[in-house]
């Protein structure tokens, strides 16, 4: 699975994106799982409330949304376009 | 996602390099049943206190996840208001203070459905267009904070 | 009637030539704190049911008058946003279908403003700026009547 | 005084302006001063709800309005501006 990284989320993971074999089927636990795979992750995702998910490339509301047979997982701070 | 303005009256660029707003109004002019056109220009602002410290603004984007974005944006528009056309070139990449940000151009036979079109898209894009900005000050760079204002805007469409 | 930028940040103009959008814009841009510029333009509409009968449009004002008026409603918008720059131009004379007919650009640090300054402009110019319209058909010519939904478009202000 | 007339107005009237010694201190006394002169102002006036004035260049709300010591008085139907 791709997961991408922007902004400051991006300067945190330290990579715009990386390609990973998750076991997770939501949001969620694939936040959990890469927790447990290093520290960046926790300190990127610390706030939750500033965290924003698209799910192939689609922004989704609830982060017990499903994952299964997503191609691509975006996580990025509240957007500043315009 | 650049399409070809006889066939959809919706079009959206992304694109490193500045635009024209001239051209880009003799294109809506040469179609008929245009009584009023409005265009909203974003510019980079210096949005420090002291003047003069902005060295210049960074904007990142989520490619192909934006043009997508930013098209169901404007088809929302064109729902509500029917403008005859509507475009969109939002720059990315490093720009200076005053350079174009973002052009938004609604056009429709009366002012009224223009100028919702136009303000609606803005508002949208603020806060659903994935893009992030970073302001490079003199002494140190700070993404941009969203706004909670952005957010209330949406409410009132 | 026509004030330098640099003292007054209202200008108006009555003309018969025609304008350009993009050294108007370029005038303002090199204004310091300006982060969004909202522009609308009225162009000659074919009002006609069939295509192709309009041959013109004339455009008669009162002189003096229309200056001043239009220089209040761009008073009272500037009182109301506090825009940064406030641009009016409005041609008189004799148009052909496409032709601008007027120019509103509106500027200031944020979207909001501008759009608001711009469309009340707009809104007022309509009904408050002592100008007629005379549309010259193949067959016929008329007087454009005024509309009701313009006078009750500036009672929402 | 200087009257000037505007839009279909003007073109009842047959002039844009015209100076005119006028013994009315009223919009409405003037109104009613020009129809004893000519048929033309009768057919003109007609319609008072289509009737705006402008005194010294300031549209007025009430007929009845003053018009001793004005410079000008203008006579035109509604505008249609922008």
């Amino acid at each position: 699975m791709k997961i991408l990284y922007f902004s400051w989320l991006r300067e945190k993971i330290g990579v715009p994106f990386e390609e990973l074999e998750v076991t997770s089927s939501t949001v969620n636990d694939l936040i959990k799982e890469l927790i447990k795979v290093d520290q960046k992750y926790a300190l990127a995702f610390e706030d939750i409330k500033l965290l924003r998910v698209a799910v192939d490339q689609k922004v989704i509301n609830d982060l017990n949304a499903s994952i299964k047979n997503a191609k691509e997982i975006a996580f990025f701070p509240p957007m500043t376009g315009g | 996602m650049k399409k070809i303005f006889r066939d959809c009256s919706i079009s959206v660029n992304i694109q490193n390099s500045d635009f024209d707003i001239n051209s880009e109004m003799d294109l809506i002019k040469s179609e008929k049943k245009i009584g009023g056109i409005t265009n909203f220009i974003g510019v980079v602002r210096d949005s420090s206190k002291e003047e003069d410290q902005l060295l210049s603004l960074e904007l990142e984007h989520y490619p192909g996840m934006t043009e997508k974005a930013i098209m169901s944006i404007c088809i929302e528009a064109k729902k509500r208001w029917k403008p005859n056309y509507i475009r969109v070139i939002h720059r990315i990449g490093i720009l200076r203070k005053g350079d174009n940000i973002v052009l938004v151009i609604t056009a429709s036979a009366h002012r009224k459905e223009a100028f919702k079109s136009a303000e609606y898209i803005m508002d949208f894009l603020k806060s659903r267009a994935p893009i992030w900005k970073k302001e490079h000050f003199k002494t140190y760079s700070k993404w941009v904070k969203s706004k909670e204002k952005d957010e209330l805007a949406l409410l009132s469409w």
